[in-house]
């Protein structure tokens, strides 16, 4: 990665500090959240198993695609607002419609669960998946939410080119972030089992 | 460090932060009113058990004892006294309750005593109903044992 | 002080602290029947006690709130309040009412002044905290809107700072949420849940907004650090305060009869509650370090970094202890939950409303602080009270521990009943009116600062002239 | 991780795509292969969005570990519950 694709210089936090703090809390929840799956999956281990079979795999693979491709589109919305300045609002756009691919998918698989009597209240298991992935599925509505206000607001600001890059920065770690939890909670919901 | 923390974005993360968590709050909340009926069986909420709640709060029962875990810890918990006293036969534990009620205060020097409260005959039945029902709400297996 | 209309914050705050004295002298009658069990009986059954010593307490909260903002606003509008008068009268409506409860609590029984109110128009009496009449509970909503359009027409009018807005969204969200009050469903756990709505979402969300905001006010006062960086801390506090705080709520719906999934989402919030706690102690040592002046008031900058670390102690290390659903579990309803609640009261917000006395008061009479003489008199009773609540609040944990070895863990048939379990336990709270006795000599100390400042008015340094 | 220099960001996302897909569609017969390379595809996704993506290759070293830390911790923890229970 070589210095125009990359912030430059060393100790440099990309985005807002302010939002760093709110990051990790963040992450905190999910990991306490993908913690006290694991140790259920520990302890009922055949409600796990026959809850998972009951998941759509193509499902979580397009939901993987799709915020995968929505990161890959953000970030380099942010490298070329560095190198160029503008121009990229679109980018940002873009990446919100991979949410919007992620978002459709995930209500249909909702849908099929919910029509198949499945619910937060089913089991452990459900009580689990329905509340953890909901919860990032509001952090994916709202990182949509961020990247569009974003792109709208770098087409018609007339701030320097620092605050841009600032604001693009905050809005993208946040989405990244989104996707981070993701990549964990795909195994642990469509592949181990 | 401190330019690159800015005020814009602690205030946005108040808001949208605030905003965000409120609102999940309201949709679990609107969740959980909708299956709390099952959970403490509201078809089995009669006028006698709502009238047994309202003798509980007109006498400050909660200030001394915990019902479900809260109130005062300076008497026994309630929530299952029904199991502890009546061995969740209703008829036991009416016999029970009213005896209980008509003998307070016990007037025994330097013990905790409960007030006479002077309910009618039918009062002490719809308070029994009362912790009855409650006795039967779906608590997620508490108190641990049947000391409460 | 620097407006006119600052000073009806003195009556809000002498009553205050009238009241203060009151919730003590109960606090020690209740410390005393745990032990004698018959004490005071029947004059003061315990629970008309336990009433009067929780109300006191939320009704002086209230007062020291309402006489900060007062105080504040004023400074932060930098424009006088829209009505001192309105202020005088809210505040005697508010203390002959709040009195008038008080006398009714102990001078009928409970079932006689629900009936002489008429709580069986709109039942609403009798649950913890809310055991105020339904009328004195209509009093309050009045008080407080009046005192909200009070205040909001000074902001409308004035500057508008990070803290005012912040003070009176919190402000905004106490009333409202005090709103539940009035919903007192037939279902027990529809109660239990919006009551939480009250007084969780009060105490672990809005009143931490006003605790915020006289927080960030005294130091930027006190320390003379940037307003800018007070308030982007100030803001980034709060909103992991209620991040965590409002599905920390979660917590309480462990075993009142709400679904399953609460003792997950309750865990895992307030897991993370003690975050914000711990960032206000940051800020607030930080921001003493990085001062640009020294503040003459030492005792009020004491009240206030020492708040940061009992809150973070009661509310955040206490709280934590207890929180994880198969912890409160046994724990749930033991002397566990008293002991969290007394420190989390005292550090987070009694302290907080001590210091802002603390630093109002002297510049109310005229002083830019009191005397070092009485300052020394008021640390050394900050010490007291402090040092005192923590044994009550330790010998309390050993008392639930007690509680849950004995009557909770064993099996049936194994498990020591409700009341041999507290008889094993009066060691103990002997040990804690001892302790309770020294928070009441604390609270002597500290009043006793006053009498200390007022002789010594002339070492004290008087308050610039123009400022 | 410096022989990925001069890659572009494109070759990363293509390259995270593959995985996903190869592991799901290739989806080994046993177990503990499964959940080894199951380990692995997320560590490697997360590593290539901690650093390339949320560009946390410069930031200070406490940030970076944190942000690897959860990455490990979690993953580990869904990948070695499901072993045991395998």
């Amino acid at each position: 990665m070589n210095s125009p694709l990359t912030l430059s210089g060393k100790d440099k936090i990309p985005g807002d500090i302010a939002l760093w703090f709110f990051l990790c809390a963040e992450l905190a929840v999910f990991g306490l959240l993908i913690a006290g799956f694991s140790l259920v999956r520990l302890r009922q281990p055949e409600m796990f198993q026959a809850g998972l079979q009951e998941l759509h795999v193509s499902a979580g693979v397009i939901n993987t695609m799709a915020l995968l491709t929505g990161s890959y589109l953000v970030a380099t919305g942010v490298n070329k607002l560095r190198i160029q300045g503008d121009g990229c609002a679109r980018y940002f756009f873009a990446a919100s419609g991979c949410g919007m691919i992620y978002v459709i998918s995930k209500v249909s698989e909702y849908q099929t669960l919910y029509s198949n009597g499945y619910s937060l209240h089913y089991d452990i298991f459900f009580g689990f998946y329905f509340f953890t992935t909901f919860f990032h599925f509001l952090h994916v509505l709202a990182g949509m939410m961020i990247l569009i206000i974003l792109g709208r607001w770098l087409k018609k600001t007339d701030s320097d080119d620092e605050q841009k890059l600032k604001a693009a920065e905050s809005a993208a770690s946040y989405w990244h972030m989104v996707d981070l939890v993701w990549i964990v909670l795909f195994p642990a919901l469509y592949v181990l089992r | 460090m401190s330019e690159r923390f800015t005020k814009g974005m602690a205030r946005n993360i108040y808001y949208g932060g605030g905003a965000f968590f409120f609102l999940l709050f309201v949709a679990l909340t609107v969740d959980t009113v909708t299956v709390l009926p099952k959970r403490e069986n509201r078809e089995l909420l009669t006028a006698e058990v709502a009238h047994g709640k309202e003798i509980w709060e007109k006498n400050n029962c909660v200030g001394c004892h915990s019902l479900l875990g809260e109130g005062a810890y300076f008497a026994p918990e309630l929530g299952n006294v029904f199991q502890r006293r009546g061995m969740e036969n209703e008829q036991v534990f009416k016999a029970y309750f009213s005896a209980w009620m008509k003998a307070m205060p016990t007037g025994v020097e330097g013990r905790r005593q409960m007030p006479q409260f002077h309910l009618k005959e039918q009062e002490i039945n719809d308070l029994a109903e009362f912790l009855i029902w409650t006795s039967r709400i779906d608590t997620n297996d508490w108190p641990p044992n049947i000391e409460g | 002080m620097k407006y006119q209309s600052q000073a009806v914050a003195k009556p809000y705050f002498a009553f205050a602290m009238l009241l203060f004295v009151g919730q003590i002298v109960f606090g020690l009658i209740l410390g005393t029947q745990y032990i004698i069990g018959d004490f005071l009986f029947p004059e003061i059954p315990f629970n008309v006690a336990r009433m009067v010593h929780t109300n006191l307490l939320i009704v002086w909260l209230l007062c020291g709130f309402m006489g900060a903002t007062y105080y504040l606003v004023p400074e932060e509008t930098q424009c006088e309040l829209y009505s001192p008068k309105l202020a005088w009268i809210l505040f005697w409506a508010y203390a002959i009412a709040g009195t008038l409860t008080i006398v009714g609590y102990l001078s009928v029984p409970y079932a006689t002044l629900a009936e002489i109110t008429y709580n069986n128009i709109l039942p609403t009496m009798g649950r913890e905290f809310l055991e105020q009449p339904t009328i004195t509970k209509i009093g309050i909503v009045i008080v407080a809107l009046g005192f909200l359009f009070n205040v909001g027409m000074t902001i409308l009018r004035g500057r508008k700072t990070v803290i005012n807005m912040v003070l009176i969204t919190g402000l905004l969200g106490l009333a409202v949420f005090f709103l539940f009050s009035f919903y007192n469903p037939a279902s027990l756990t529809l109660d239990k849940y919006f009551w939480w709505w009250v007084v969780h979402l009060w105490v672990e969300g809005v009143w931490e907004l006003i605790l915020g905001s006289i927080l960030a006010f005294i130091l930027i006062k006190t320390t003379g650090v940037d307003r800018e960086v007070v308030e982007k801390w100030l803001y980034l506090i709060i909103a992991m305060a209620l991040i965590s705080g409002i599905l920390g709520t979660g917590h309480h719906y462990f075993f009142i009869g709400a679904p399953e999934y609460w003792l997950w989402i309750g865990s895992v919030f307030s897991a993370v509650e003690p975050l914000p706690f711990f960032m206000m102690m940051v800020f607030a040592f930080s921001m003493i370090k990085q001062r640009r002046r020294e503040h003459p008031n030492k005792a009020a900058v004491t009240w206030a970094a020492g708040c940061t670390i009992m809150a973070f102690l009661g509310a955040g290390v206490w709280g934590f202890l207890h929180t994880l659903a198969p912890v409160n579990y046994y724990t749930h309803g033991s002397q566990i939950t008293a002991a969290h609640g007394h420190l989390a009261f005292f550090g987070a917000y009694v302290m907080i409303v001590l210091a802002i006395i603390s630093y109002a008061w002297p510049q109310l009479q005229g002083r830019l602080s009191n005397s070092l003489q009485a300052q020394k008199v008021e640390i050394a009773s900050i010490w007291v009270m402090c040092v005192s609540m923590l044994m009550i609040t330790l010998l309390l944990t050993a008392a639930g521990i007690i509680q849950v070895m004995q009557q909770r863990m064993p099996a049936d048939g194994i498990a020591l009943g409700y009341m041999a379990t507290q008889d094993l336990i009066v060691p103990i709270y002997w040990a804690r009116l001892v302790a309770g006795i020294a928070f009441g000599g604390g609270v002597m100390l500290y009043l006793y600062s006053f009498v200390v400042a007022s002789r010594t008015q002339a070492d004290a340094p008087a308050l610039p002239v123009s400022a | 991780m410096s022989s990925m220099a001069g890659t572009s960001l494109k070759t990363l996302w293509l390259l995270m795509l593959l995985l996903t897909l190869a592991v799901v569609l290739r989806k080994p017969e046993h177990l503990i292969l499964l959940a080894v390379a199951a380990w692995f595809a997320a560590l490697i996704k997360g590593i290539w969005i901690i650093r390339y993506f949320m560009e946390m290759k410069q930031a200070p070293l406490f940030l970076q570990r944190i942000l690897y830390g959860w990455l490990i911790i979690t993953i580990s923890a869904v990948t070695l519950t499901a072993i045991w229970q395998l």
